[in-house]
Order: C-alpha cells, then structure tokens, then sequence
C-alpha cells in the first residue's frame, strides 16, 4: 500500500499547453471543495486541481435529492452550485496559490456573455488554467447546448480567446454524435487544450413509486462506468488532432485506468467521482502512475516533455 | 519536469495533536494522523451484527480512531463490498464502547441488506466520523426527541452528555446537565433500553400509542417555567424545575422534526434537528447533499447534519 | 429463488404495436442464438426473441478478440457476423416459430439497399415484428451513421416500409446529440415502434502493450453501465412521443431494473448482455417482472393493453 | 393477454436421461434438470485452493454435475464475485475426483488474483461444462501435447482414457488405447506428477532444457511407422509398435500449436487442437470467440475449443 502522506519526489511530471504540472493527475471540477478535502491530504501534490465550476454571479443549482447511484457510477444533478467568482477570486483561489496548487478555474455560463464575466475577471488573478465547461447537462440553459454545436462553440471559445492569455481548455459532452467536429471547432476558436468526457445524461427511478430519484429527474452519469467511452471519445479525438494536449475524465480509480488514458492519448487525466469515494483517491491514483511509468520509459519521456503520442 | 514539495500541514490545527491512536488503527489511518490529517476511508473488522428488531440493525466496528472522536450525532459512511454500489452509506454513531463503534439502521435497500449479512470478523471500509455535531456545551436540560432511525445519533448524544456529567460531577454540581429522551417507534420500543443506560428519563411512545409530541405536551410542557433571558436579550426562555435551560435535540422523520421545531419554538426552547439527505460523498466536496436554509443552500454533509431551527426557518 | 422451468402462467402479458408477448421481455438482438440457448430453456416463453442482426449475403464480422471487460460491462465488436437472411428464412425462423416463439427480426445493412432487400425477403415470411438496427457501432457503412442521422434515416425507413406490412421497430443509437429529432425522423418515416439503446462507442487498452484489446479498436459497451443513460433516453422520448410503443434496451439483469423502463415509459424492455453472464437470465427476469407486477395494478393494466403512460 | 404454454422439452435428446443427480446439486441445476435442460450458471462451494508454484493455483470446487459431465478437454466458466467484473473466466477442466472437481490457473489478471484468494467453503458461480471434446473414442495411441497452462485440460483427457482403458481392460485387450504425455513448462514442472496418474508414459520439458517438438522429435518419432490406410483412402498414416494409430492432441500456446500441428502433419498423425480465444459468454450466443478455420469464422466456445488441424488449416 502507497502512504500518499510521506514526502514524494515526483518523478514523472508533465507539461500541459504549457504549463508545469507535478504529475499528469488532476482532481475533476465539481469533485474538489477545498475547505473539505485539505482535511485528508496535501492538495498541492496533485498535477493539478480543477476547481468547481465558478459563475459571474452566485448559483444556487438544482433542488435536492440531486443524486442516485447506479451500477459501478452514480448520477448526479447538482446544477453548478458556487457562490460566483468574486467569492472565488477572494477565498478558494488565493489559498490555493498559496498552498502551492496549479489551479485550473472550472468556468461556468449560462449564456455567452456569462463566460466571457468569468474569463476576464480571472485574466488578471493567479488561476494557472482556465477549463471552459461548455457540456454540464445539468443546467437549462447554456452549459451542454453550447458544447455540442460547432457554430455556437467556435464562436463562443473566439471570443474567450480575445479576453485572456491564460491557457484555456474546452471541457468537452459526450452527449454529441460526432465529438471530433466539435473538438475541432473549439481548437479552431482557440482551445489550448481540450478535456473530455464531462457526464453522460441519465436518470434512475424509485422502484416504489414509479418517479425519477433526482429532483431534476436526469442528471449527469459519472463514475467508472464511463471509462471505455471516455478511452474513447479521448482516442477519436487524438486520432483526429494529433497535437492538442488532452486531459482524460471518465471513471479513473487507479493508476493503472490513468495510464489507459496516456495510452488513449491522452497527457493528463483528472480524477472525479473516485474521490466522492474516498478522499484521498487522486493523490492514491497519482502516485500509482508515478510508479508505473517507472517501466515505461518512453512514455514517461514523452509525458516530461509535454507532448502527446498516437 | 520533476518537482517535489514537502507535505504541508493541513490548516485545521486542532486534527495535530491526536498521534497517540498510531499502535491501534490501520496503517493509512497512522500515517494521515502522524502528517497531521484526519482519517481516510480504511479498513476496520465487524465486532457484531444483531438484529433489535425486524428489519433493524445494529451493526459494530472495531475502529479506534472514530471511537475516540465521534461527536453528539456525528455520522460515518459504511461502504458495500460490491463496486456495483460505489455510493457511501451515512449512519449516525449510536454508541461507543471502548474501541467498538455502533450504528443501527433499518434494512431498506441493497446496501443495507448485505450490511444486514455480515458477521463478527468480516471487513468493511468507513469513513468518519463526519458532519457538524449538536451543540451540547451549554450546561442544559436536553430534551432528545428521535423517531424511528432517528433514534441512534440521540444515544450517541445521551452517552457524551453523560460522560460530560461524569467528568464534571465532583467538581461543579451547579453546571450538571439534564437529559430526558423522548423516542417515537413505529411498534417495537428497540433503543429505549441503550437510551436507558445513558439518560436521566427515557419516555417512549409508539404509533398505536400516539407520537412524540404527545410526550413533549404531557411530561414536558408542565416543568417549562418561561423565564427572560436578558443576557441574549432574545426575550423569552424556557428553563427547567432546577432553572436549568431546554435544549431540544432531535433526529427523525421529516415531518415529525418539523412538527417539535414547532413545538419548541411555541416553548421557546433552542432546538437543534438533524436532516437527512441523499450523499454523494459525505464529506462536503461535492454538494449534492443540501438543504435550503435561512443562509441559503447548505451542504447536510458537513454544514450539518445538524442545524437550528432558525438556520432552517422552521418555526 | 424463481424457478423458471415451472410452467408458468404468464399473468402480465403486453401488445407491441399490434403484436401480443406473453409478457414485456424479449431478448436483445446479438445475444441470443437459438442453438445455444435452447439448450438451457424454454425459449418461446420469451416476450418475443429479437434475433442476431441479418443481412442480405452472410457477413463475417469483425477480427478478434472482439471484446474487453469494462466495470460493469463489456465492451464487443463482432461487427455483425451471421450467416445471411437466405439461411435464417429457413434455419432459425422456422425453428423458432415451431416452439411458439414471438419473433423479431433484427435486420442489418451497409446500405439502404442491403436494409431494403432484407425487408423485402421477409415480408413474406413468418417473424411477427423486424427491428431495423441502423445503430451498430462496429460495421464501417452503413449501421450507426444511418442511425445519427434523422434526414438519412427518415428517407430510408419510409423506403422500408413501401416494402412490409410487418409492424417495424427503429432501433435508435445512443451515440447522438439529439434523440428527439431521431426518433421523429423514424416515427415520422413509418415506424411502428422503437427500441433504445443500442451499444454506445467505447474501448479499452491493455496496459502492458498500451494497445487496444479489441481488434476493431472501438466497440460497443453493453451490460448495467448503461442502464442510466438508456433509461435517460427512454424517458426524454417518451416526453416528447407520447403514443409511439418503445422497448426499453440497456443494463436491464433484473425485474426491478425492468420496471424502471416501464416506469421511464418503455412499453417493453430487451434483455442483452445479462444473458451473455448466465443463459437463463432472460426469463428469470421476465418472471420476476411478472411478479412485481402484481404489486402495481395500474401499470400492469396499461401493460395489458398495450398502452404508453408517462 | 395472458398466454399460457407448457415448458417445451430442448432438441438435445442426450440431456434428459440425466435426472439422477437431484439430490446433490444445487436447486436450479434440480429443476434445470428435471425439466430436461442443460445446468444454468450455479453457485457452489469452494473444496480447495492450493498453489503448485509460484503464480499457478490448482482450484476446486464441488459440483457433482460438472463432475460426472465434464468430457475430455471441456472448460468451465468461472465468474467473479464483484460485479465490476462480469465476464466469465474459462478454464480447461483439470480433474475429476468423485464431486470435486478442479482447474489449475495462472494469476494473470483481475479475476484470476480475486480466485486465487480464494479458500475452502467460498462460494462461486460456474456455468458448465462447456464446449466441444477432444474426439477419444477411437482406439488410438493418444499423444497429448501440452504447453504450460495449457496442460490442465489434458490431464482429464488422460484421466479419461485411463478410465476407457479400465472399462474396456476385461474384456477387449487389442482396443486398449495407450497415453503419451508431452508436456513443456516455463520452468517448475508443475503438473507432472498429475499427469503420472492417468498417462501411460509423462514426457516433460522446461524452456532452460527445450521445448516439446524436441521431445516428439527425440522420443516419439522413432516409434512411429507410417502405414498406408487402405480404409479410409487417406493415404499415410502412423502407428506406434503396437499397430494403434497415433492421435496427437494439444492445447498450449498458439505458436507451439502450431509447430506441433506442422509435426503432426509432416509425421501423418491425427491432430486435435484447443484454442484460447477471449469471450463474452461461453456457451455460444454471443459470436464474441471466433476463430478463422477452412469452414469460416467459427466460435471457438462452442464449436470448438478444439479443432482438427486440417479445420485449422495449420499445415
Ligand atoms: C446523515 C445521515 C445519517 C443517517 N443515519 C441513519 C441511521 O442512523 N440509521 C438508519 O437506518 N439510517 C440512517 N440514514 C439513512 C441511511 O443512510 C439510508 O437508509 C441508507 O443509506 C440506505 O442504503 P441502502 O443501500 O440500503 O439503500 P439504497 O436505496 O440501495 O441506496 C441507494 C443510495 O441511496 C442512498 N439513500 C437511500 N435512502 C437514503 C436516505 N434515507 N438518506 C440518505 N441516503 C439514502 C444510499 O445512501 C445510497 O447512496 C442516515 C442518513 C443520513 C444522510
Ligand atoms: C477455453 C479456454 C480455456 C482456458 N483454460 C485455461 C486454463 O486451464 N488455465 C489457465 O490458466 N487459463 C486458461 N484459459 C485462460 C483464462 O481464461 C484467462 O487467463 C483468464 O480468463 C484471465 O482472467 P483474469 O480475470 O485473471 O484476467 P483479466 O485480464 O482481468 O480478464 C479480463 C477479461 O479478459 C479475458 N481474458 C484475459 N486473458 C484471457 C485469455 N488468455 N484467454 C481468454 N480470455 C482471457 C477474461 O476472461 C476476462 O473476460 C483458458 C481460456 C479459454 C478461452
Ligand atoms: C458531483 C459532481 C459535480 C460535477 N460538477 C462539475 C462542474 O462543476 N464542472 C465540470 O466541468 N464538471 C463537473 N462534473 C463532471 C466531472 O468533472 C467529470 O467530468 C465527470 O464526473 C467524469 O469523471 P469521473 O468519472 O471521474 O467522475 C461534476 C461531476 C460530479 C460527479
Ligand atoms: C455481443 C453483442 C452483440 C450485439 N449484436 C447486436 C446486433 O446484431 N443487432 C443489434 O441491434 N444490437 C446488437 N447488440 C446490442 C444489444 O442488442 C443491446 O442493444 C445492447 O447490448 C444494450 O443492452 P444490454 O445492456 O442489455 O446488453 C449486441 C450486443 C452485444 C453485447
Ligand atoms: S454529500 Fe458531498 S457535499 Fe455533502
Ligand atoms: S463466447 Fe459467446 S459465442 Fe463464444
């Protein structure tokens, strides 16, 4: 068993649309609360933390019950719930710049002009990476309508582009027919690097009553259920794009499914529902790989000089 | 790129002190208590599965760690054997004995069934203990009011505020507090004996019987003197026959909880209820657990379980 | 525990569009060959049998290894091998006909003519419904891309049915941006009914060689992982297509799981992958719906009659 | 609707003489049975789990159905436990001994680790036996070649013949078949002493001393006579000393099957080959299995595992 809590030397770090990050292991938006997972680890040792997704103004989400478990996932419908980015600018991403953490800014919309709020509040703050979630099937609008047309996507991510310099990733649905015309068109808009797969849309039903468990009735499916369509949406898309850097989300629990992605092509993967499990779940799953990439070599090098392979 | 950072120290400075469990508990609980975090999920081996009554469950751990540090209603997550339900399973701490940690719960669905199948010796994963515990520093009468499954975390509360009694016995009799149980059953009465061994008066009810209100109404409401709280300058206070302050705890079915918030609110006592929700983690990272409160939309993992009736705006 | 080799007198029977089944559980197309399965029970106490997709000459589906483990599921590309229609008019068909089966034939193609010379050489002959699988994800032409399209699969299901008067179910692909639109198209070119979900896209990799496990690459990822996700595709048809009969298809290895498609509006469910883990699931699962049914007498009514709710 | 049809009787008219077994065997495999039908998956109890050398379990169950079943070079599905883990695991039955009945493995993998934990009294579900036999009804001097972790399904094969020849012993001496093992490991020569119990001569051979074409070469060549077979038109065939033609069958690795089927060839014996192919169910309803042969894709779970060489084309 690995002590995620005695001092490590990373020895397979990465670079992601350049920037350092200490291992190729992320957390997932909406997974990662700062004020309850710094209780259970050092949050700075992830590759990266992505934080939850920040609108311009507080949400407040979806009614509750927002959650139903279903075989090896779980659905949930939280409806983005945060208390806005001036909240966040003051309270969860100073602390984490000074805990030492590479921050990614979760950004959430509802409308084109809710992103571009978020993004140029954030252009001048510390977020290392911002992550357009542009495919949350939890919200009525914006969220995955955007994320799964090409036009209304390119459109959206050009104009992002023209309000920051920071490195922007395109949090990628699933829930499209054809996931490559999509990806490109926000690679086109100006993505630096893409990230997929956000949920699929689900629902379960109460046996007892005949009614959905969610109060939003669908919601998003998460969880290790999602690793092959995840493995390949990841693959299609670098088939496709050679170069973007891709950061794989979908059902990752160890270290051996993050090497999957890396074979995927993939250069760093997040980690979500895992730590809903267990808190210490991404540091668990990041020093796995660490290990693993001891034995291959050749990846390990590639992955050191952040670029990508087929 | 190959970077390295020493582990840092968490912020929550009062998790520090606690290294003296590390001979007794599983090695990643050692190694997060010795860098100075709280416990992960780990491992811990059944002490016993009895059932109490049909369909309910007392289920015991063995577990060091969340024995000296569960809290009045504090929960911990169970978790299935069986990756097919990955989700947590919360249950209120209903007692602790040493290092042995219990909970009882009803059978209701696929995780409580297989709970419901293990025997001494067997291994299941946990996490906690978690979630904000009731307030029961104020030297008070406690009334506990539980219905149902809401009945365990009250045991729990009953046994700390017996120990605080214990400990404060010889030196300062004025501040000793007092508690009265007041548990609602559907039929069977399966607690009152646990509740027994820890408060002053257990009083129960059962659904042919009547419910906990008519309790409250017809052996409480008679010892309420109202009296003026001008220290708080809140106005009216309800205070016991030894001038003790009513503090009510409760824990049950939704309905019944609002019904006592009421209850309390009419006899101006402080109430405090513990809610239930539907967890994605149970330890607050992925706010799938709320309620609407006065304060807005709070987290039941670990903004509670356990809020004041004026947090929840149940008068 | 059910033992299903007691006779049994069906109790909740159902009508799909037109059709009678002794009860709502057929078996799923590609995991049921009559010359294994008979063996291990009675198969004409099915709801209907939905068969192993045919097409016009015998195909021989994809190379090996065709198929990976996944956390509750498993992920296949056989690509649709079977040995021709002109065999299974006189091998399979009959035999199934003569034990008192319901049968449906699912009917595959790389083109519309392959789909229309299929249909046609049916028509005449005794399978009570066919199921036009235009959502295959593991052939090249044809299958799937028919499938996410609705302007394609509009033109050639209203092709289809100038050729039979057999009640004709659209089986829908899960590997779309919008089902709605879909299903119109095939509600709207004369289907009778539709059935949902076929397999979504996925892989898996093998982390000692970082290659793919399957042959193929990509295939189809079946079993409980996708049980949301199909009954979320179930549920937002049935909202938008109150009255057109749906078979709900995904996950379902038990009655409960079955009820939930009922619930979610199927008027059916198709059992696949939980036969491939034990030959005799699909009728323990019929049987145990049978029973559930009884607790609910409003569904079981509807059921009788063949009627949709919501 | 309500429709009503009594249990119709399976085409396979050999299965319904077997209803002697009602006593032993789990209640589904009973009723599945009784009504004339092949075992479905069952669960049964673990007998023992026991190392032969290092990362190699010899694993047995009780299952007095598989046990009076499971012909020669059959394979059983074994599944695991967490259903993260759905599909079946096949292994080659290895043993028969009274109702035990045993499978020898190597941990490779997640489902394999998980059996190999495995200890007396376990449950675990089995579907089988499975699959088309090595054809042994002909009098023949058997050659079995084995490779590794192939060898378990010939050691019932020999087990088998042993059998034959004990029935046959009496009354029959000039159809005696005879049993020549060749088998080939990695290293420890793990099944040897198995193999001893049923084969008329063991054969074996580790990789560090050669591989089993040298011992065919070296230990059976020189035995064999090729007689022209008037018969069957055939042409070439070959017999032992005693007149009784060679059969070769094998199971093990692909390219060793292959240089065996190719010797077989050049040498005019009979050879029977079982193949490995990952599955999705076992029994032939899925088309996950297939192998490319002179008659097509075949399944290799239920139209095999084993093939003739020429249904190979392995020449
Ligand atoms: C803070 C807290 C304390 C609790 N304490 C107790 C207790 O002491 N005794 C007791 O009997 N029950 C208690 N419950 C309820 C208990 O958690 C559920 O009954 C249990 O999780 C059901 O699990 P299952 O696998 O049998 O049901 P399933 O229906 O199979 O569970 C499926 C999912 O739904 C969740 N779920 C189902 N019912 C509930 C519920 N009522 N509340 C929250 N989640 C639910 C499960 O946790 C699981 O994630 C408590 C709940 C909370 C939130
Ligand atoms: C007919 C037949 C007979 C066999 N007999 C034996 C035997 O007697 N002894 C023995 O050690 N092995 C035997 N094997 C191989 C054995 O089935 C696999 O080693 C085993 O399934 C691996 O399981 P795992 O969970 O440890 O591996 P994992 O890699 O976790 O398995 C994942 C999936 O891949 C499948 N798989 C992995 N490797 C193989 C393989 N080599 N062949 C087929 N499927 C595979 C598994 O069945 C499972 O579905 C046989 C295979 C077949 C097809
Ligand atoms: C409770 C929960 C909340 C989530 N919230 C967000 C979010 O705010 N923004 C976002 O981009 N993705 C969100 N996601 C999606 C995850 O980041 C991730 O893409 C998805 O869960 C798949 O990964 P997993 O299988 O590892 O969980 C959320 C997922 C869960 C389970
Ligand atoms: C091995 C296999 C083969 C399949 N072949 C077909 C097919 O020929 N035609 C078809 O329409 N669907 C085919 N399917 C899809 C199933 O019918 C079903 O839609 C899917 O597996 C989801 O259901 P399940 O989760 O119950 O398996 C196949 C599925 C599997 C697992
Ligand atoms: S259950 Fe995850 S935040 Fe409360
Ligand atoms: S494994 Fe299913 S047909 Fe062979």
């Amino acid at each position: 068993m690995i002590n995620v809590y005695e001092p490590h030397e990373w020895k397979h770090g990465t670079v992601v649309a350049g920037v350092p990050w200490k291992n190729p292991v992320g957390t997932a938006s909406g997974t990662f609360q700062l004020a309850a997972v710094r209780d259970y680890y050092d949050v700075s040792q992830m590759g990266a933390i992505s934080t939850k997704g920040v609108s311009p103004i507080p949400w407040e989400g979806n009614p509750s019950p927002r959650c139903a478990e279903s075989p090896a996932a779980n659905v949930n419908a939280v409806g983005l719930q945060n208390p806005g980015v001036d909240h966040y600018l003051v309270d969860d991403l100073p602390k984490l710049k000074a805990m030492g953490a590479t921050v990614i800014t979760n950004v959430a919309g509802h409308s084109d002009d809710d992103y571009a709020q978020v993004v140029t509040k954030l252009a001048s703050h510390a977020s290392d990476m911002l992550e357009i979630n542009v495919s949350c099937p939890n919200v009525s609008h914006g969220g995955m309508s955007v994320g799964t047309d090409p036009v209304a996507l390119y459109k959206l991510i050009a104009h992002l582009r023209t309000l920051t310099d920071k490195p922007m990733i395109v949090k990628l649905s699933p829930n499209v027919t054809d996931i490559v015309s999509v990806a490109k068109a926000a690679v086109d808009g100006g993505a630096d690097a893409l990230s997929m797969i956000n949920t699929l849309v689900g629902m379960r039903f109460d046996t007892r009553t005949g009614k959905p468990i969610i109060a939003n009735r669908t919601g998003g499916v998460s969880g290790p259920a999602l690793l092959p369509i995840a493995l390949g949406f990841v693959w299609r898309v670098r088939q496709a794009l050679p170069d973007i850097p891709i950061i794989g989300i979908g059902g990752v629990d160890s270290g051996l499914k993050a090497l999957e992605f890396l074979y995927a092509g993939a250069n760093a993967v997040e980690v979500g529902s895992a730590a809903l499990f267990d808190p210490i779940a991404p540091l668990r799953i990041a020093r796995e790989l660490d290990d693993l990439l001891d034995t291959r070599p050749q990846l390990a090098n590639l992955l050191a000089e952040g670029k990508t392979w087929k | 790129m190959t970077a390295s950072t020493p582990v840092s120290q968490p912020m929550d400075t009062t998790l520090q002190a606690d290294t003296t469990l590390l001979g007794d508990v599983p090695p990643i609980v050692q190694y997060a208590l010795q860098a100075g975090f709280k416990a992960p999920r780990h491992e811990v081996r059944v002490h016993h599965v009895q059932p109490l009554t049909d369909g309910v469950i007392e289920f015991a751990i063995i577990d060091p760690y969340i024995a000296r540090h569960a809290q009045a209603g504090q929960f911990i997550n169970l978790y299935s054997h069986d990756d097919m339900r990955l989700m947590p399973r919360p249950f209120g701490v209903a007692q602790v004995q040493g290092d042995v940690v219990s909970v009882i719960f009803a059978v209701v669905g696929e995780g409580t069934e297989e709970f419901s199948h293990m025997r001494q010796g067997d291994t299941i994963d946990v996490l906690g203990p978690l979630g904000k515990p009731y307030a029961i520093d104020m030297p008070a009468h406690y009334v506990l009011v539980g219905g149902g499954l809401g009945v365990p975390p009250l045991i729990r509360t009953a046994q700390l505020l017996r120990q605080q009694h214990a400990e404060h016995t010889s030196t300062d009799t004025a501040s000793r507090s007092v508690t009265t149980a007041v548990l609602g059953y559907r039929n069977v009465h399966f607690a009152d004996s646990m509740m027994q061994a820890y408060a002053d008066q257990t009083l129960s009810i059962d659904d042919s019987q009547g419910n906990v209100i008519d309790v409250l109404q017809h052996d409480i409401a008679q010892h309420i003197t109202v009296v003026t709280s001008d220290e708080r300058g809140s106005g009216h206070m309800a205070v016991d026959e030894q001038g003790l302050p009513y503090v009510l705890l409760s824990c049950g079915p939704h309905g019944m909880m609002k019904a006592v918030a009421h209850w309390a609110a009419e006899h101006h006592m402080q109430c405090q209820l513990s809610l239930e929700q539907r967890m994605g983690c149970g330890y607050g990272t992925c706010v799938v657990c709320t309620v609407d409160t006065a304060r807005g939309r709070l987290k039941v993992c670990n903004d509670g379980p356990v809020f004041t009736r004026e947090e929840l705006g149940w008068n």
